[in-house]
Parts: structure tokens; C-alpha cells; sequence
């Protein structure tokens, strides 16, 4: 297999969804234009023309809508937003729409709309093109919430939300659009709803997702070096969330770290504490714990982002400190890349 | 403007008042009910405003789309909706339109592309433009008709809707029915003073055309009109009638006593009735005219006893149905 | 002192604060309309002139960025809605502008606006006029959020949120509108991010808001005759969130029961619970818990929301299992009120 | 449009050249300098657009308010803003005008009443209205300015503005930058076909006027009288001018090569250039004048060189900054 990177899988995903189901539909804005949304949407308007992939006004509230009607007799809209910020505006259609359609009528229709939404971190990106609200969507009944971390996760979980019959939230992590991956070719499908256990572990259960499951990744490959040996579970699916899998890893290692790329309080890393401490409570070794972004909006100062994320190091040093061991070298040993505002070498700004 | 009717019109007629008196006894045997306190969910007339749904009912298509807001009862009913579906889900009933779980603001009849209502003012325009963009990418000649008050007209997500409608040339008809109020709100405090509704959407860019509710054949003509128009792939286009609520906002009362709007106002309204005027003028055309209006007046009165009877006599959803239907459960095809 | 409504009180707040200071301003759907917004806008109109009381287009998004304007010119806007679900039109401007407009222009500038949002329930009110979105507004860095219980908080809260220098939601519960209390007169101010301690107990916390308070200290006078003393905190403001008063509380009973009125995914019960989880692991005699809404829409029919909401019987049964004591007598001892959907006698509906 | 200028408006002349050239200036000393990595933030530039912001400065009065967008560098400069703190807060310093928080997205001067711009596309605009609201309030005689693109007309949040604005006839001035795109989307794909905005909103109920942005001297003269007019307490008024970015829509370079639009069309509007015009025209117009074009070409590079100085020398904020001024700490007055 060749090595895709997470962009590429989505533009895949894409393609295939058109291809085998007429009925799909795309459209956002900047979904035809040349930078073809970091290039997920690439060559979608010249293979399926342009009545089924367009550019559209920017009006985020109406064109939510606009989905939601057209789902009701049968098309399967894909819409793009460059900001899950963007998105804010269209919260009315979403939450009193959406998400209780099927439910206020007793059942009769459904919702099959995906929402990609982009979430944007460093390079200056400031409060408003930043946001992680993946902890808003979950609280809603009837939304469903997709944040993959793999390329292969994302083509198949992309997949899995067209052709779920529900509105399903698929957030992308800008720092992952680059990252590459085997990405299996034609129609596969990542079921939602399963975590997936991508480091196994028996000392301390790391729940994550998203760009988080990176860095989890990171600190795990060191911790285990220092004798700690960590399950990173990567969510995959926020809502409905695999409890499963995270309520048999804790009952096997008594510990967790629940990580977050969203605002601390009220975040999904809360919940998974929350639940985990009201169904593990007897098994725990010692209090579950989270790390997640801090309350405060993202500030834009390269000087001001040093720090602020929550990196390897980060969790390292909270496990470590679970389990009563130095942590004076980690700093050193996990120290922020540098420049730490940007995903990797090749981003050169400005988005 | 009541004056015998010519010969060649009497079955539109006949069926016009049919439409409007079977909204109007619908309605209105709700505000006798509803003290009883069996319809335990927020209800929105359209006593007065029948002539709109009655023009449109004798223009549309059973395939063609609808939607509508908080007051919808009359446009599901124009559309074909099963009455009786409808008054078991005001009562909360298994046999409600929506299985008793939307209630008054959340009517669907999926059999005649009734397509929902919502509670949320100007929340159901852009699903109509939607059910549009559908019927243009399927290739169909379906219309989608977007029923929306003075009050919606002031939400952004109405002129993003009809700014977009415009731009993709979709088969959408928005059919305003300006009755002067949002709740016990007038124009004056809502919108700029002496700016028409119908003037600036034409100059976002959609066609409009305006009538007087109460002429209830110049209201019928302007909507065949439009939906011909709309239907013969042209695009959009705007509707705005003049209108009256005669009951409260919200509820089953009349409210004129509270002193938002004035007891002569309504009266005036009440006066130019096309219900009241159409079926005098019926009776007036001749005596076997009367005797039809009057068997159709019978007819409705007794479907509208059965529905109600159909409503208070079926059961109550199972307590577990609450928690069913958050998710939609089927694996969609493909 | 004579007793008051809740609404009454907060019509006298906003009387006060408007007496006492030019600078607030009042506007609102219906707030000079003959119902007054349930009365808890009566009279202003008339006392302080149309230019500082006024009706509103139905433009939520809009109308709640004018509010910012108008505060950076020292303006203080209390903005009413008469149902929370119809402040989701203004998502982009409270979260994405109001909420952040100090810390993004570096300290400069403040926003002291109030968004009164009324909670509907019961009567049918339906999936679309029931949300309690506290937990949203909780997530988001630079919101406040009030929501006091009794007569005498809504009129000293208010005013306190009123002349906070920051956006402050303040979320009335419609099931709390009629209830009596002393309401003290003259410009009385109960301070933010304070919780009460309503009624003092040794034996579990619970932590609760809004009229979800009622419930709970009617399960707690139950409970009280069964030998278990619970300790009942409102908890007033959900951000910032009084942790001390709760962490106090637990390290002297040892035991929680978060309660909330909204959905239970990512509710504030869950945070209370995590954070509860997290800093008193060592002393908790029992796993933490909460009760909350389903994760479903409030649904429409009577009959559907029978047993639907969290009543003092759910409360006292949760809490005599955590003891492991005999539940069977309490749906007898504390039944649904009947009928369950209206929160007294004198409610005819229908809003 | 070259021709000699007449001797009673050279003074106004070389204001305008003044402000033209400065913004011009600005934009393009970011644009070289953007490509070290060290402005770690989006820019959005008006190189080309300058002519507007350069009527406005000469329009408006220290006390008005105005609020702007993402493309805010050019209206932050026009009001007065302190070109060196803008700098600085691009570069993310914390002497720079939002401390380093907010960068080239979030400008603000409150010494000249610039209130603030958005990263949200129309999100700026009900924030305008609501200054407008305040002055009216306050009995001033302030009038509240709100910058907005042609891509901010689609959002529904604008249409409420306009409407709120008309209902209230409160003192806000419009002023829609019309460069035909909204990233790299054309009009076409977003707004109807031969719409006009500025006839739309004239019927939303706002008056309004157009003008060619390349025709300096007449977007002045509309500028100042609609200024006057807002003033004078007669509402709100809307202002449309065409022009064009020339530079990529975020980002430092050309972008005429994606082909979103054509070298042809960005060569036409170049060649209307009014700066390079007003430039020309002055020195037409006598050595004199040449020597004063000059001298404020010196002047402006020399301001330039030392604000970017300042930026580049100044302090970053510390660390600790970033957790701070999330809640307003001070009680209010009152
Ligand atoms: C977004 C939103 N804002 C406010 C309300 C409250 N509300 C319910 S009906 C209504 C009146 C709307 O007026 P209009 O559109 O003219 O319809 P009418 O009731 O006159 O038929 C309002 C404001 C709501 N349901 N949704
Ligand atoms: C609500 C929202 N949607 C989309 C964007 C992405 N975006 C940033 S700038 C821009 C273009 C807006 O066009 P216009 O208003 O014409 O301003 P211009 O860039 O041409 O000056 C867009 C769509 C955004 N920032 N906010
Ligand atoms: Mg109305
Ligand atoms: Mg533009």
C-alpha cells in the first residue's frame, strides 16, 4: 500500500462516496475553487460536475438547512467548513434542527448529513479560527461525532458518516491533513461507534483522539521506556463514545489519563473521567485524571502559544506523577519542537 | 364583496369555501377544546388567515413539498394532510402525526410531501429550499412551498434562504402571510417604516407578487399563477398576502383586550371575512347552491367530530417510546 | 418582608438597575409587549422611556452583537429571550465575539452585557422550547453563567450580572417563575460564583441548580425521615464554578450526587463528578454519580413525558441505593405530581 | 485618468495621496517581509483597495467609531490607528495594539474610537450597529462606521444589521467594499446574476450610493456627504464601492496563477490604479508639487522602516499573558 496522507484519504473518500451513491452531494466554501479545501476536494467538481459540488454563499446558518431539506427526500449532503468557528452561525439548524428531526417526527425521516469542520492550531490562528467544540455536539442527542486521527480512519470514518442515516460531525484536525498513513483503496468502511486501541498497554489507560492521539502517542513511546507501559485508546467517535473499550482497559490497568484538545471544563476528557470514576470507582488505583487545553481562548502571539498546548511532554509528566516518579528530565527529553506553532517543517503559513 | 357568482366558477367555488371552512371548523372547535386541558401542547391558530391555504390547496400538487412554522395546521391541511393524525398529535396520541413527540408545531404528512413544520421561527425556510435543490438535482418538476410569517421575514437565515434560492435558480415558492404581528409585536417595531416585504425581496433577487388575502380569487389566481411559473423552471419566487389572526398568538382565546392592537382593527379584518363573504355569496347564487354549501358545511362539521373522537379515543404513546427514535437506525442503502 | 415571585423579583432588578444607573438598557422579543415577557419586564417602558426599553426584530444573531457595540461605549444591555432554544441563532456573536472581545483586544475593552434565557418544560413544550444549555456556556472561556434558584438570588444575581463587567447568561427555569420567597427591596447584590448551601447535612453532597433545587430538597426532607442527611448545595453560578464549597462539603460527607436539567453527555453534573473525582479520590466512601436529563429530546406528549424528568424520587432512590438501603416504598411516598407536566396549579398553559 | 490637478483642491490632493500611499505602503512592506516567518499570523492586505479607506480618512471625525473586518490593516490606518502598534501586533508583540492576543485579525485603537475588527466574516457588523445605538443613546453626535466585503452581504447577520439599523434610524454608515471576491470565489457562484447590493439594501429600507472606487475624487465626495447625511440624525446610510485586491486573499503574494480569476482582469483594474494616477497627476502638475510628492513618499518609508523597527525590536508578551484578561476584573461602575 502507498503511504496517503490524511487529506488525500479524505479526498478519497470523497470520490468514492460520489462514485458509487448519486445521491451524495458536496459543497462548502472553497469546495471548487483551487485550494480545494487543502486539497480534500480536489477533482470532485470536474468528475461529478457542478449541480452536485458547488461553492456557495456564505451564509453557514441557511446552508445547514438547505441540507436538512434536501436530505429529507434523499440526497446525502456533505458540507465543508474551512472553521468549525464558521459554524457557530448555524447552530439553530443544527441543534434544533438536525439532530431532532427524526426524533420530533416520531421517527418517519432522517438526516444523512455530514458536517466537516476544520480545526485550526497555530501559525497565529487566534481565538476564532481555533476552537475544539467537540464536547457542544456530544452534548446534543441525535448528533453523531467523528474526530479520526489515521488516514485510514479518516477515508473510512468519512465513509461510514456519509452513509449513516443520522447528521454526524466529522472534525479534522489541520495538523493531521499532512500526516501519512496506509490508506486501503475503494470503499472501506470504519464503523462508527468502536475506539480504537492503537498502543496496548496494561499499566494506565490514555483515552484521546484527534490530534491529541499524536502527542499520546509520543509521551507513551517514552513513558515506555521509563518502565511505564501505557493503552492509548484513540476515541475515534466522540458520540455515541465506546465506553466499552475504555471501561474493560481501566478494569485492567486501574488508571486513567483522559486527554483533550478542547477547553478543559465541561470537556469530553471530563466526561470520560466522570464515567469512568461513577462505573470504575472500586477498581482504581488512584483518581482518574484529565489534560486538556486551559479555559482561555487561544491567544494569536507566537510567544503566547509557547506552552500552551498540551504536549508529550505534558502527559508524561502527569503519568509519571501518577505513579510517584521524577519527572525533572522529561522537559529535556520531550522538549516542544521548535517552532512549536506549526505542524511540521512544511507549513509555511498563513493557514 | 359579496355578489353571485357566475355559473363557469362555481365549483372552484364551492371548493375554495370547501377548504376554508374546513380550516376555519378545525380551528376553531381547538379554541372550544382546548380549555379542557386534553391538548397539552402550545397551539397557533390561523382563524382569519384561511383564504391563503385555501388558494394554495386548489394550486399545488400532492408531489410537490411543503413546509411551515408554529402555525401550520392550515397548511398541512391544505396540503392533504390526515386530519385526523393531526388532532391526535395536538392530543399527545400513538396515532399523531408525530407519534405525540412534536406536538401542534411539528405536523408532517410524508403521503402527500408535507414535509414538517418548526417552533423555531424562520427554521423551516431553508429545509424548504433544500426539499428544492432536491427536486432540481433529481430532475423532477416538484415545486417546494415555504409558508413563513411577517416575523420570519426579520430572521437572516430567510434572506440567506432566498438569496440562495436565487443564485441556484431552485423551484421554491415562498408563500408570507403578513398578518401584522409577531406575538404582540407590530411591523412598526420590526421593520423600517413603510418598507415592503415583497419590494425587497424582489431586489435580492427573486420575483414577487402581492395580493390582499381577503379576495379570496385574486388570491387564488396570483397562486396558481406563481406556482405554474415556479413549476416551469424559472426559479424562485415571493408571495406576500395580507392577512389577519383573529385568536391570540398563542392559545385559544381572542386577546384584543390586552391592548396591542385595537378592537376596531379587528373588526374591520372580521368585516372583509372571505369565508363569511364567499359563503354568502354561494347562498345568494341560487337555492341548490345553498343546499351544497350546506351539506359541505355538514360534511366537514361531522369529519371534524369523528377526528377529534379518532384523537381523544386513541392511545397514549408507551412511556418507553420517549427514548425511541433519538437515532435513526437503518443502515442507509449504498 | 413580604414574599415575592421569582418574576417579580427579577422586575424588580431590572427596575433597580435601571433606576440606578442610565447606562442599562433592556430589549427583547416581547419585553414591552402586554404579557411582559411573564411579567418580568413590566413597567419599564413606562418608567424609563422607549429609547431604553424596546422590542426587537426576530434577529437573535444580530441583536446580541448590537449588545457588544453598545457595551464598548460603556453601554449594559440585559437582552431577554423567551426561550434559550431561540438564542442558538446567536451563537457566533456571544461565543466567537462577546465571550472573547476582552482577552483578544489584550484587556482593553469589556463586555457587560446579560442575556436572560428562559428554560421552558412541560406542556407540551417539545424538543425545541425545553433545552437547559448550561453546560454549553459553561465550555466557553469568558462567559459567566447564573442560575439562581430562589426569588431573593434572581433579583441580587441579576443585578450583580448586570453590572459584572463581563457577558453573563442568565438562565431563568419557566418552572420557577411563580415560586414565592422574601425578596429584600433596594439595590441588594448576591455575588457571582458563589454557591449556597440550602440546606447543611453530614451525610452525602448534592449538588444542584435552578429548579432542579426543589427536587432536590424535597428528596432531601425524604431522605432526612430515612436517617441519611444530605447536604444540598446550589451551586448559583455554573461558571465560575464555587468548586470549594463542593470540595468542602465532600471531604466532610464523602460522598456526591451532581444533579442537572440538562442532557447528562457532557452535562455540568458530569464535570461536578470529575472534578469531584479527581481531587478527593482518597477520601470518597462511594463512587461519585449524578442524575440527569436523558440523552434524548424533551419529547411533546404528555404521556411521553411521564417519569421523563428527574423528580425527587429518582433523587431519594439514587441516594438510598448509594447507601444501600430499601427503595421500594419511594415511588409510593414520592410520587409524580399529577399532572406532571405543569409545575403548579394555577399553570393553564400554554407557555 | 491622469490629468493636472487644479490649484484649489491640491492640498486635498495630497491627502488623499497621503493616505493611498501610506496604506499602499504598508501592505507592501508586510508582503516582502512576510515570507521570513516572523509575522506568524494571517494577514489579509488591501493593496489595491486603498482609495476607500483614504476617502474615509478624510471624512470622518476622531470620535466616530469604526469597526472593520479580516482585510482591516487599510481602515485601522485610515481612522488614525497607530501604524507602530499594528505592526507590533502582527508580529505578535506585546506592544502591540491587542498585546500580541489578537494579530493583523483583531486591530484596535480606542484613542481614535477604532473599536475592532473580526476574523468572522460579517461578524463586525451588528457590533457597529450596536456603537450607533450608543451614540444615539448618548445624544452625541458620533456616527458609527462599519467597514464590511462583499462576501460579508451573504450572511444573514448583515441583513438583520441593515434592518435593525433602518427601524431604529440610527447613525451608522455602511461601507461595502465590493472587490468581486470572497476568497477565490466570484460572485457568481454566491450572489444572484445582475443583483445590485446597494439596490437591495435601499430596499431593505437604508439609502444608499455607489461609486467606483478607481474615481478618487468622487468616492471622496460621496464619502464626505454620506457622512454628513448619517450625521445630520437622518439614519442609517449604505455606501458600495467596486475595487480589487490585487494581492492573494490571505498571504503576501500573487495568486493570479491558480486561475481562479485572470491576469487580464487584475492587469485592467491595475491600470485604473488611483494611486499611481494620483501620483502621476502630481507631478503633471508642477515640480513644486512633485517635490511635496516626494517629500511625503520620504516621509511615509521613514515611518514605515521605523515601525517595523519597533515591531521587530520590541518585547514578545511573556508566557504568562496567555491566561490573562480572560474575565474583565474591575466592577463596574455603579
Ligand atoms: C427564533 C425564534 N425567535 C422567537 C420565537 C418566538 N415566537 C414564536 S411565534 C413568533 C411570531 C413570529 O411571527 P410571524 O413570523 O409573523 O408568524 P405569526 O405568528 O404571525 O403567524 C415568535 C416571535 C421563536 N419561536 N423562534
Ligand atoms: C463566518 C465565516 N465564514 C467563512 C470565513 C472564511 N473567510 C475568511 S475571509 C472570507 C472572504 C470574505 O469575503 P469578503 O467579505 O468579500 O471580504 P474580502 O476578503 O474580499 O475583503 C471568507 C469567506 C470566515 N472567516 N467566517
Ligand atoms: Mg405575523
Ligand atoms: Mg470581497
Amino acid at each position: 500500500m502507498t503511504k496517503k496522507t490524511f487529506s488525500t484519504a479524505i479526498n478519497d473518500a470523497l470520490h468514492e462516496a460520489m462514485r458509487i451513491d448519486q445521491s451524495v452531494i458536496c459543497y462548502g466554501l472553497g469546495v471548487t475553487d483551487p485550494k480545494a479545501v487543502f486539497n480534500t476536494t480536489s477533482n470532485l467538481e470536474k468528475k461529478f460536475g457542478s449541480e452536485r459540488v458547488f461553492d456557495m454563499p456564505t451564509s453557514e446558518n441557511a446552508m445547514t438547512g438547505v441540507a436538512i431539506g434536501a436530505a429529507l427526500n434523499g440526497i446525502k449532503s456533505v458540507i465543508t467548513h474551512q472553521r468549525i468557528d464558521f459554524f457557530l452561525l448555524a447552530m439553530d439548524q443544527i441543534v434544533n434542527g438536525a439532530a431532532k428531526w427524526h426524533y420530533m417526527y416520531g421517527g418517519q425521516s432522517s438526516i444523512p448529513i455530514t458536517i466537516r469542520l476544520i480545526i485550526g492550531r497555530g501559525w497565529g490562528q487566534g481565538p476564532t479560527h481555533s476552537q475544539n467544540l467537540q464536547a457542544w455536539f456530544a452534548h446534543i442527542p441525535g448528533l453523531k461525532v467523528v474526530m479520526p486521527t489515521s488516514p485510514e480512519d479518516a477515508k473510512g470514518m468519512l465513509l461510514s458518516s456519509i452513509f449513516d442515516p443520522n447528521p454526524v460531525i466529522f472534525l479534522e484536525h489541520r495538523w493531521l491533513h499532512d500526516t501519512l498513513g496506509d490508506v486501503p483503496s475503494g470503499d472501506i468502511r470504519v464503523p462508527l461507534g468502536k475506539a480504537k486501541i492503537v498502543k496496548a498497554g496494561t499499566d494506565i489507560t490514555l483515552v484521546t483522539m484527534s490530534y491529541m492521539t499524536v502527542e499520546a502517542v509520543h509521551a507513551a513511546n517514552y513513558l515506555e521506556e521509563k518502565g511505564i507501559v501505557c493503552e492509548v485508546i484513540d476515541l475515534r467517535t466522540i458520540k455515541p463514545l465506546d465506553w466499552k473499550t475504555i471501561m474493560d482497559s481501566v478494569a485492567k490497568t486501574g488508571r486513567l489519563l483522559a486527554l483533550d484538545s478542547g477547553f478543559t471544563t465541561g470537556s469530553v476528557s471530563g466526561e470520560v473521567v466522570a464515567r469512568v470514576a461513577m462505573e470504575k470507582f472500586s477498581i482504581l488505583k488512584s483518581a482518574p485524571t484529565r489534560l486538556a487545553m486551559p479555559d482561555v481562548p487561544e491567544p494569536t502571539s507566537l510567544a503566547l502559544t509557547k506552552g500552551f498546548y498540551v504536549r508529550a511532554s505534558n502527559i508524561a509528566e502527569k503519568v509519571m506523577d501518577m505513579f510517584g516518579k521524577n519527572t525533572s528530565d522529561i522537559k529535556k527529553d520531550l522538549p516542544e519542537p521548535s517552532p512549536h506553532d506549526v505542524p511540521g517543517e512544511w507549513f509555511k503559513g498563513p493557514f | 364583496m359579496v355578489h353571485p357568482i357566475d355559473s363557469s366558477s362555481i365549483e372552484n367555488s364551492l371548493s375554495l369555501f370547501h377548504q376554508m371552512y374546513r380550516i376555519r371548523m378545525v380551528e376553531e372547535e381547538i379554541s372550544r377544546r382546548y380549555p379542557e386541558g386534553k391538548m397539552r401542547c402550545p397551539v397557533h391558530l390561523s382563524t382569519g388567515q384561511e383564504s391563503i391555504p385555501a388558494a394554495f390547496a386548489l394550486s399545488i400538487k400532492k408531489n410537490d413539498f411543503a413546509v411551515s412554522t408554529h402555525r401550520g395546521h392550515a397548511h398541512y391541511l391544505a396540503k392533504g394532510g390526515d386530519l385526523k393524525a393531526m388532532i391526535a398529535e395536538i392530543y399527545g396520541k400513538a396515532t399523531g402525526c408525530s407519534k405525540g413527540k412534536g406536538g401542534s408545531m411539528h405536523l408532517i404528512d410524508l403521503n402527500v410531501n408535507f414535509m414538517g413544520t418548526s417552533a423555531i421561527v424562520g427554521n423551516s425556510i431553508p429545509v424548504g429550499v433544500g426539499l428544492a435543490l432536491s427536486a432540481q438535482l433529481k430532475g423532477t418538476d416538484q415545486i417546494s412551498c415555504i409558508f413563513l410569517g411577517d416575523g420570519a421575514v426579520e430572521e437572516g437565515v430567510f434572506y440567506e434562504s432566498v438569496n440562495f434560492a436565487a443564485v441556484r435558480k431552485l423551484p421554491v415558492l415562498f408563500i408570507c402571510e403578513n398578518n401584522l404581528y409577531s406575538v404582540y409585536s407590530p411591523l412598526s417595531v420590526r421593520q423600517p417604516k413603510g418598507r415592503s416585504i415583497a419590494n425587497m425581496v424582489d431586489a435580492i433577487g427573486v420575483g414577487t407578487g402581492t395580493c390582499n388575502g381577503d379576495d379570496i380569487y385574486s388570491s387564488q389566481k396570483l397562486m396558481q399563477n406563481a406556482v405554474n411559473k415556479v413549476r416551469s423552471g424559472t426559479g424562485p419566487y415571493f408571495l406576500e398576502f395580507s392577512t389577519y389572526r383573529w385568536r391570540e398568538h398563542c392559545g385559544h382565546d381572542f386577546d384584543n383586550d390586552l391592548g396591542y392592537r385595537s378592537e376596531k382593527e379587528f373588526l374591520e379584518w372580521k368585516s372583509k371575512d372571505p369565508l363569511i363573504n364567499l359563503e354568502e355569496s354561494l347562498y345568494k347564487t341560487g337555492v341548490k347552491l345553498g343546499e351544497k354549501v350546506d351539506s359541505i358545511k355538514a360534511s366537514i362539521n361531522s369529519e371534524i367530530i369523528s377526528a377529534f373522537k379518532f384523537a381523544e379515543t386513541s392511545k397514549f404513546p408507551d412511556q418507553i417510546e420517549a427514548y425511541q427514535d433519538v437515532y435513526a437506525k437503518e443502515e442507509l442503502s449504498k
